[in-house]
């Protein structure tokens, strides 16, 4: 389904949910029935600080078109400190991101928290509308596109 | 310059022949007018090779991780970048004081060797770009010194070459790295000769981890160099040396940079490798620290 | 002997281009290789032919990354299917002598008597070498003394024998290819000049003897002494025209996914790494010492040839000045 | 300190002494009121209930002339000041009304000028102090109550002081030397709205007022908007014929500003007052003769 | 081999209504690694079990991932049945279809199911990699901690103390006993609030299992469930509890003045106080900003000091400082109450300027016998008996835009209580209510309220009050009598605003000391709205009374003994079992930079010198390890660390990556 011609293109976008806040503000969202758009697929982490950037940067290699990290308000993480953690990585890595050329409009790193619903829909509902009008993402990816239409046609 | 030659080679003899040291690390001339390179010395007799000219580029502080396990004693010579570099070294716990006899050597810039090697002989070569934008050419420790502190050229951190790049539209930024990035051919030099790179187990050298694949091209290239970057963000020391070993030219140094650059701005002036405790800016946070995630 | 003005090199490309792929040493953003001519015509590279570029030509036979096969999941079942070949002959345009030698020694590695590499073979066949002369040594160049003709490339590989005139190049057939290839090129001089002086090498010394000295020194102490600075990267190994190592890994996406053979080298830990974790070439020393050996010894053993040709890429770029050839004076004493 | 002037009909006619006040005290103030050149009818008390465009583009001509000088627009009377305010705020709100709304008015209006109130600007960008400052009388004597009204005070988003409890009249009347006495009334309608459809309802409100005023035991009124005055003032005197006398003077906040600036009350208008409001102003001792403003 | 079998639970038609769950099953049916593949009804039902159990052992499953509602809600249920039939709980996963997927993309079928067929893959890649893990045992701490001397403190102290367990009380006030303390009479009963209060304020303070700390403040929470270390700043009191009787003279003798904040500042106190005649403990503590010599210490003077001089004991002690002291812990309540929202930001109610507008905590203190008038319902301002009283319901609650958009649950009942209260000590006094609803949902309540109205007289107004003005000596009350649809105006003497009830201020901050979560008014957040009101989202912390949410006192004192029995079961373990998700580092790659070491939340990770066997030498080398009984497993070190040698168990980098790969896979 996924399509990359730009006037239909849906774009997928992967959410980091830490799992005490992020994660429960989006089951918030569900059984609030706050609708959103299909495009996004959360991964669980325990935390916001488990998020290695290398996961975010291998997200864009293999054709991700946005990255969402979040997690807990600063203050709030159920260990305490996480999110401090992240805030300061994330805060360098989304300017290294740019300065590769990385759209900002695709990498995101947002607080919400477990009564956060409303706001997680917000969020992703934001996020997926700016992408898809950027289309999708080029920079940096590491397809296959040759070897798998290869394969593909001879079946 | 050949007064501190001389008083390098009387130093090491002296280490040596006391039995202070029973090794100690300087540069010797390499095959090229502008080649010069480590030499291990063990022997008073042969402290005659040790040179010190404008070529004295290499950082000879990571070399003391390969004396770890040994018995020896080892002195080495070291610049300003050395000296940081040793720090870096110390505060990562990769080497140990007691071990080493760090004798440092005040240096005014070392002139490019891949400029040299490109110019015709005797042409006025210009000083490596790491080195023009040196702010501690004296060493920051040490236990002996030679020579005379020099003034510092540089007192200010210089990000223009990053700044040219921020400057650039998103779609310039891509083409650009992806251009440096292509001519990657993975060798690891960069990594290898970093002093902050000093992981016993790189997650480079570990392909069933997952991490990265062998496959070399632009994406896979970008991703080493980025994760490099990253995990010597508010380590780098600024030696440039990943950037003059590199055989493909690729800007290495703009990227450590760009962290440098953010770090200071973003939670305070830091300058790796003259401290050896205190918290690294990764390894640490502030409650106040810039809130751009609400 | 067929000749061409420089200045009119560029319509011997479009020619060659026309008929062939055509592969020419470039400078792409500081970095000398083999590339594609296009990127000179886009204005992407710029030619190269002031000395021998740094990532040598066996890329044009074995790349740093290429895919064996592709394979898909169906099922449980794995579909297989078979890289194509280069579907188009290839013009290797300023191929260096020491160059096409060390394809001569790949050629033992990849076309041995009981097993042809199919993907080698195909490049093999398909590429035409066009092999310059060097009338200008680098300083860290040192092809005679490991025992190459300068003035002809090694003719089991060059297709062409090229000579750089000042104003013009000379065109040599060595085998039918090359010949077919000449002839089919059109605008070429003719003339029976006498080949371009060359300069001497100043980096020379004698190898007489050398694997069998070798043969006594897995012990001694040089070895410590030359691996002591040595930084376990892989840029020797990277630009050795003659080094070769690979591994097989794969690179899956989902259902499908392709096999590769990267680059690799025995600087690197993984390299010898064991499945149980056991390393038997731990450091520096036992690395440094099996590339030299196998460079000067152990290829020498088995293949009667050295898998050093002299074109002093490592001797130049080595980030610490490693120099082998100063290895070898120390050891001929 | 330079303005777009708006000043209105009322202003011209019923409020003419608020007018008058008004530029005299500005000028003293040295606040340069410029006024909007070819100003149009601001469509209060009408033209919200023809259309809803209708009332925002009739303001909206006149904040496009002032935005075009790249001027604030300063607007004494509160109806104005709410019409303005509006077209204002809506057009700030959304994308779409600015465009229909340019495209109505013919003109470019992005909001960006701002409507003020007249009062507001006293109190916000002058400061009490600083009108005190230029005084050359104290009110000191007079006992006074504000009356703000509905327009300055409601709704919330259009209000230029606290919607419960205003003070920017109060602060200035007490900078000035004025005992401001406090009551409940400070923002109850004046019922000028229904004078015209349903006089007795009308009627009623203003006598609340104006019972709780004389109830208060204070001297005057002191008020910013030209409607409620005339309710207060005018219908007084209706007021007094069918529940008896009240004489309580109603002043514009201008008049008495121009009255500490030592300005004379005629020549703030003073004298134009359905109750007679001159006499009061005794209590703070001799005001000026007037003739030398 | 994995052989992973996937369940797709149609969650009757929560999921199967937009998902086509037999579709999704289909599309897994040959991903990498998936041996079974079905859909199911209800997979959490006692069948969709049994069909799991009897799937894994017919077509041998070593893995299973059920797609489903969310992990939060069911993971511990498809564990336990996994577990059931041989199979380790980790190698399990579960997908969230639900909450994640069909009820956030209504009528989306096609794209929902698409969605949840990645979401799958996604569980199916992870699972894979998944390792079989075992819990692990920690110590426990036999004692508890609760914090906060109230109603809901005191009681869950006394439930937890007569089980037997140790368990200390932290006050921050000089005396226990909270808000109830300052209730005159309580509602539906009309019995005396502190006849019932001071027996348990007794009955805790000289219990042998009870500790109270007094006049202190939670300062830091370290440690884990059963663990607890926790860090109490005792205040200065400046006297010497130990030498202190509580004779009392010191405050008969105190010069310095001081609002009385127990009495709503009604009236004064000394600056050498004790806040109420039955406080518990009954010694006084010096205020120190009110008191003279401090006050006058800080001008460089040192007067006054009579407290000392008429003190038969000697224990007044100018120069006690503030102390700090840790204690362990094996559980923690929190029972901290709440606060009386603050009317004065409504203008309409005149910005609390007047002073017969009063809050309904005003009341109580003014008709308590022991307050400032003696029980006598006189106004403020003048101490004249009101003649009309309006009351004013909803005062912060049910406002979003400037208040609370919650109900505060009990100002309906003690705004009955108070009226009934004002008709009995006044009865030619006409009290009127203001409100919006009547909420009575409580045992007697509503029979209250109707007495409240028929009885009592008093008489309720349905709407909402638009302004309130002074008019010479009354309160011109001005609002709106919705059923009659008509505007009303009543003079009246006093007003009575039934104020919300707010989380204590400083709730945030205590939530992150303590670590719990808190809602987006400042309310502890108990770890499931329905089935875990007490407990928290952190183990071993739980939650008794207000803090939690607006709670009369039957309600308080519930939760307290609901609190205390989970409080209870946790101490009564010898050992807790632990989550094997926790950090462990490869100590083959580790390089000992110790930078990990700082990042850890929880002290766990330590340096610790290892020997190893290298090139025929034994060497020694530093390595990082983790204490798996202290980490909690948040995975900050596994980022910090570079060479991946930290890493998290079932968050590892691989298995990461490979939902990131299973993912990104699908693009293409």
């Amino acid at each position: 389904m996924s399509n990359n011609s730009v006037e239909n293109f849906e774009p997928k976008i992967l959410v980091f949910a830490c799992n005490w806040c992020t994660y429960a503000g989006a089951d918030l969202a569900g059984t609030s029935r706050l609708q959103y758009p299909p495009n996004v697929r959360v991964l669980r982490v325990p935390c916001s600080c488990r998020v290695n950037p290398q996961f975010v940067i291998r997200a864009f290699q293999r054709g991700i078109d946005g990255v969402l990290v979040a997690g807990c308000h600063p203050g709030d993480c159920h260990y305490t400190t996480g999110n401090y953690y992240t805030r300061r990585r994330f805060l360098l890595i989304t300017r290294m991101m740019e300065y590769m050329g990385i759209d900002p409009k695709r990498f995101h790193t947002r607080w919400i928290s477990g009564a956060e619903g409303p706001k997680f829909q917000q969020v992703v509902t934001e996020m997926i509308e700016e992408v898809k009008a950027i289309g999708p993402n080029d920079k940096l990816r590491d397809d296959m596109k040759v070897e798998v239409k290869a394969v593909e046609t001879n079946e | 310059m050949s007064d501190i030659q001389s008083e390098m080679r009387a130093t090491a003899k002296q280490l040596l022949e006391s039995g202070e040291a029973t090794v100690v690390i300087g540069w010797e001339k390499g095959t090229m007018p502008y080649n010069s390179t480590p030499v291990m010395i063990r022997s008073a007799a042969d402290v005659d090779k040790l040179i010190w000219d404008e070529y004295c580029q290499q950082n000879l502080s990571t070399y003391l991780i390969d004396f770890i396990y040994t018995e020896d004693k080892v002195a080495i010579f070291a610049k300003g970048c050395d000296t940081r570099a040793y720090n870096r070294l110390i505060q990562d716990k990769r080497i140990s004081a007691d071990k080493c006899i760090v004798i440092g050597v005040p240096c005014s810039g070392m002139k490019s060797a891949k400029a040299a090697a490109k110019l015709p002989e005797g042409a006025e070569v210009p000083m490596s770009k790491a080195c023009k934008e040196c702010r501690y050419p004296n060493p920051v420790v040490f236990d002996r010194k030679i020579g005379q502190d020099v003034t510092p050229w540089c007192t200010e951190k210089d990000f223009s070459d990053v700044e040219a790049i921020e400057a650039m539209d998103q779609d310039a930024k891509a083409a650009f790295w992806k251009e440096q990035y292509t001519k990657c051919i993975r060798c690891y030099a960069c990594r290898n000769i970093c002093p902050a790179c000093n992981c016993t187990n790189c997650i480079f050298d570990q392909s069933a981890s997952g991490w990265q694949s062998k496959d070399i091209n632009a994406s896979e290239n970008q991703f080493y160099g980025v994760t490099r970057a990253f995990h010597v963000a508010g380590r780098c020391i600024e030696c440039g040396q990943c950037e003059m070993v590199c055989p493909s030219d690729v800007p290495i140094m703009l990227m450590n940079k760009k962290f440098i650059k953010d770090i200071d701005t973003l939670f305070g002036a830091y300058e790796a490798g003259l401290e050896t405790e205190g918290p690294v800016p990764l390894s640490h946070y502030e409650v106040s620290d810039p809130e751009e995630f609400m | 002997m067929k000749t061409i003005e420089k200045a009119k090199l560029d319509s011997l490309f479009a020619q060659l281009a026309q008929n062939y792929s055509l592969l020419v040493p470039v400078d792409y953003n500081g970095l000398t290789q083999f590339a594609p001519y296009s990127q000179v015509q886009e204005g992407v590279s710029q030619l190269y032919l002031d000395g021998n570029v740094t990532v040598s030509p066996k890329t044009a036979y074995l790349p740093q990354s290429e895919a064996m096969y592709k394979f898909r999941a169906q099922g449980k079942k794995l579909a297989i299917e078979e890289m194509a070949g280069l579907d188009k002959q290839q013009v290797l345009f300023g191929v260096r002598h020491c160059d096409t030698k060390a394809i001569q020694c790949l050629d033992k590695v990849f076309l041995d008597e009981k097993f042809e590499d199919p993907q080698y073979k195909n490049k093999r066949e398909q590429n035409i070498v066009f092999s310059l002369a060097c009338n200008n040594p680098k300083a860290t160049c040192f092809c005679e003394s490991m025992g190459l003709d300068r003035a002809h490339a090694e003719a089991s590989v060059a297709d062409v024998q090229v000579y750089d005139f000042g104003d013009s190049f000379g065109f040599e057939a060595i085998s039918d290819k090359g010949k077919a290839c000449l002839d089919k090129l059109t605008g070429l001089g003719e003339t029976a000049s006498k080949l371009p002086d060359q300069k001497p090498q100043t980096l020379k010394f004698d190898v007489a003897g050398l694997p069998e000295k070798l043969k006594d020194m897995f012990e001694d102490p040089i070895w410590d002494e030359y691996s002591f600075k040595c930084l376990n990267c892989g840029t020797c190994s990277y630009i050795c025209p003659t080094c070769h190592c690979f591994d097989i890994n794969n690179k899956i996406r989902g259902e499908v996914g392709v096999k590769l053979r990267t680059w690799d080298s025995c600087m690197f830990n993984e390299y010898t790494l064991m499945a149980g974790g056991h390393q038997p070439r731990a450091g520096k020393k036992e690395r440094v010492r099996n590339r030299f050996l196998h460079k000067l010894q152990y290829f020498n053993e088995k293949h009667d040839m050295s898998l050093c040709v002299g074109c002093g890429r490592c001797v130049a770029k080595c980030p610490v000045n490693v120099d082998i050839t100063k290895f070898i004076r120390q050891v001929i004493g | 300190m330079d303005y777009a002037y708006y000043p209105g009909c009322s202003l011209e006619s019923t409020g003419i002494e608020f007018h008058m006040s008004t530029k005299a005290v500005a000028k003293a103030l040295g606040i340069n009121l410029v006024e909007i050149p070819d100003w149009n009818c601001c469509g209060a008390s009408s033209a919200h209930a023809r259309g809803h465009w209708l009332s925002l583009a009739l303001p909206a001509r006149n904040m496009a002339i002032a935005e075009a000088a790249g001027l604030d627009v300063a607007i004494p009377c509160a109806a104005c000041y709410s019409r303005s305010k509006q077209v204002e705020v809506e057009v700030n709100k959304s994308e779409e009304t600015k465009a229909k709304i340019e495209e109505i008015i013919g003109r470019p209006y992005t909001g960006k000028s701002k409507a003020r109130n007249l009062t507001d600007i006293f109190y916000r960008d002058l400061g009490p102090a600083a009108i005190a400052e230029k005084a050359k009388k104290s009110l000191k004597g007079l006992k006074v109550l504000t009356y703000y009204g509905c327009l300055m005070s409601r709704p919330p988003e259009l209000a230029c002081d606290d919607i419960e409890d205003p003070i920017s009249l109060d602060e200035i009347m007490t900078a000035l030397g004025a005992e401001v006495i406090p009551w409940g009334f400070k923002t109850e309608c004046c019922g000028g709205s229904l004078t015209a459809c349903r006089p007795q309802v009308g009627m009623d409100m203003t006598k609340r007022i104006m019972d709780a005023a004389k109830k208060s035991g204070a001297d005057c009124i002191v008020t910013a908007c030209p409607m409620c005055h005339s309710n207060l003032d005018m219908r007084q005197v209706q007021l007094s014929k069918a529940y008896g006398a009240y004489n309580v003077p109603v002043y514009f906040v201008t008049e008495l500003i121009g009255i500490a600036l030592g300005m004379s009350p005629k020549d703030l208008g003073i004298n134009r007052h359905f109750i007679p409001a001159e006499a009061t102003l005794t209590k703070i001792g001799k005001t000026s003769e007037g003739g030398e403003a | 081999m994995e052989r992973v079998g996937v369940f797709i639970c149609h969650c009757g038609s929560n999921i199967g209504a937009v998902v086509d769950c037999a579709k999704v099953a289909e599309n897994v049916r040959n991903y990498p690694g998936v041996a079974y593949s079905t859909d199911y009804k209800y997979m959490c039902s006692e069948p969709g079990q049994e069909m799991i159990q009897n799937a894994i052992k017919e077509h041998n499953l070593n893995r299973v991932v059920v797609a489903s509602c969310s992990p939060r809600m069911h993971e511990k249920t498809f564990r336990a049945c996994v577990e059931k039939v041989g199979l380790n709980p980790y190698m399990f996963e579960m997908a969230n279809i639900r909450e994640h997927c069909s009820w956030v993309h209504a009528g989306k079928n096609e794209e929902a199911t698409e969605k949840a067929t990645d979401l799958v893959k996604m569980a199916v890649s992870k699972v894979c990699k998944n390792e079989e893990l075992q819990k692990g045992h920690a110590p426990v701490t036999k004692r508890a901690l609760v914090v906060g001397g109230g109603i809901a403190g005191i009681q869950c102290a006394l439930d937890i103390a007569n089980n037997g367990y140790q368990v200390d009380i932290l006050e921050r006030t000089p005396s226990i006993g909270g808000k109830m303390s300052q209730i005159d009479k309580t509602f539906p009963t009309i019995d005396c609030s502190a006849c019932i209060l001071t027996p348990k304020m007794v009955e805790a303070s000289s219990h042998p299992n009870i500790n109270l700390i007094t006049y202190s403040e939670l300062e830091h929470v370290d440690g884990y469930v059963g663990n607890f270390e926790v860090t109490i700043r005792k205040k200065a009191r400046s006297v010497d509890i130990k030498k202190c009787t509580g004779c009392g003279t010191c405050m008969t003798k105190c010069p310095g003045k001081a609002d009385d904040e127990f009495n709503m500042n009604l009236r004064k106190r000394t600056a050498i106080y004790t806040p109420f005649p039955q406080a518990i403990p009954n010694k006084p503590v010096i205020d120190r900003v009110n008191c003279l010599k401090f006050k006058s210490r800080e001008n460089g003077k040192d007067v006054c000091g009579i407290c000392s001089k008429f003190c038969p004991t000697g224990a007044i002690d100018y120069e006690q400082v503030d102390e700090l002291v840790t204690e362990k812990y094996g559980a923690i309540v929190m029972a901290t109450g709440y606060e009386q929202f603050d009317h004065s930001i409504y203008g309409e109610y005149g910005y609390g300027k007047y002073p017969d507008v009063i809050s309904g905590l005003h009341f109580e203190r003014l008709v308590n016998a022991s307050g400032p008038t003696q029980g006598h319902i006189v106004r403020p301002s003048d101490h004249k008996e009101p003649k009309t009283v309006v009351m004013v319901k909803c005062v912060g609650s049910r406002d979003p835009e400037h208040g609370k958009s919650y109900c505060s649950r009990t100002c309906c009942m003690y705004t009955a209580k108070q009226a009934t209260m004002i008709r009995d000590h006044c009865p030619d006094t006409k009290v009127y209510v203001f409100y919006m609803d009547v909420r009575t949902p409580g045992k007697l309540y509503d029979e209250f309220y109707n007495r409240t109205r028929e009885e009592y007289g008093v008489e309720y107004v349905r709407g909402r009050v638009s302004k309130i003005y002074q008019d010479g000596e009354q309160l011109m009350v001005k609002g709106e009598d919705t059923l009659l649809g008509k505007q009303v105006e009543i003079a009246a003497d006093m007003v009575i605003l039934a104020n919300a009830m707010i989380p204590q201020t400083d709730s945030e901050k205590m939530a992150q000391i303590v670590g719990i979560g808190y809602d987006k008014d400042g309310w502890f957040t108990e770890s499931h709205p329905k089935l875990g009101p007490v407990e928290t989202h952190t183990a071993g912390v739980f939650l008794a009374g207000a803090c939690q949410g607006p709670k009369d006192i039957p309600d308080s004192v519930a939760q307290a003994g609901a609190a205390a029995v989970k409080v209870c079961a946790l101490l009564s373990k010898d050992q807790l079992e632990t989550e094997p998700t926790v950090s462990k580092v490869d100590t083959k790659i580790c390089s000992g930079c110790g930078l990990c070491v700082p990042v850890c939340p929880y002290k766990a990770i330590t340096l610790e010198t290892i020997q190893e066997r290298r090139a025929g030498k034994t060497i020694e080398r530093l390595v990082a390890n983790v204490n798996s009984s202290l980490c909690q497993g948040c995975g900050a070190c596994t980022v910090t660390c570079r060479s991946g040698a930290a890493n998290l168990k079932h968050f590892t980098n691989a298995q990461i990556l490979a939902e990131v790969d299973a993912l990104c896979q699908t693009i293409l």
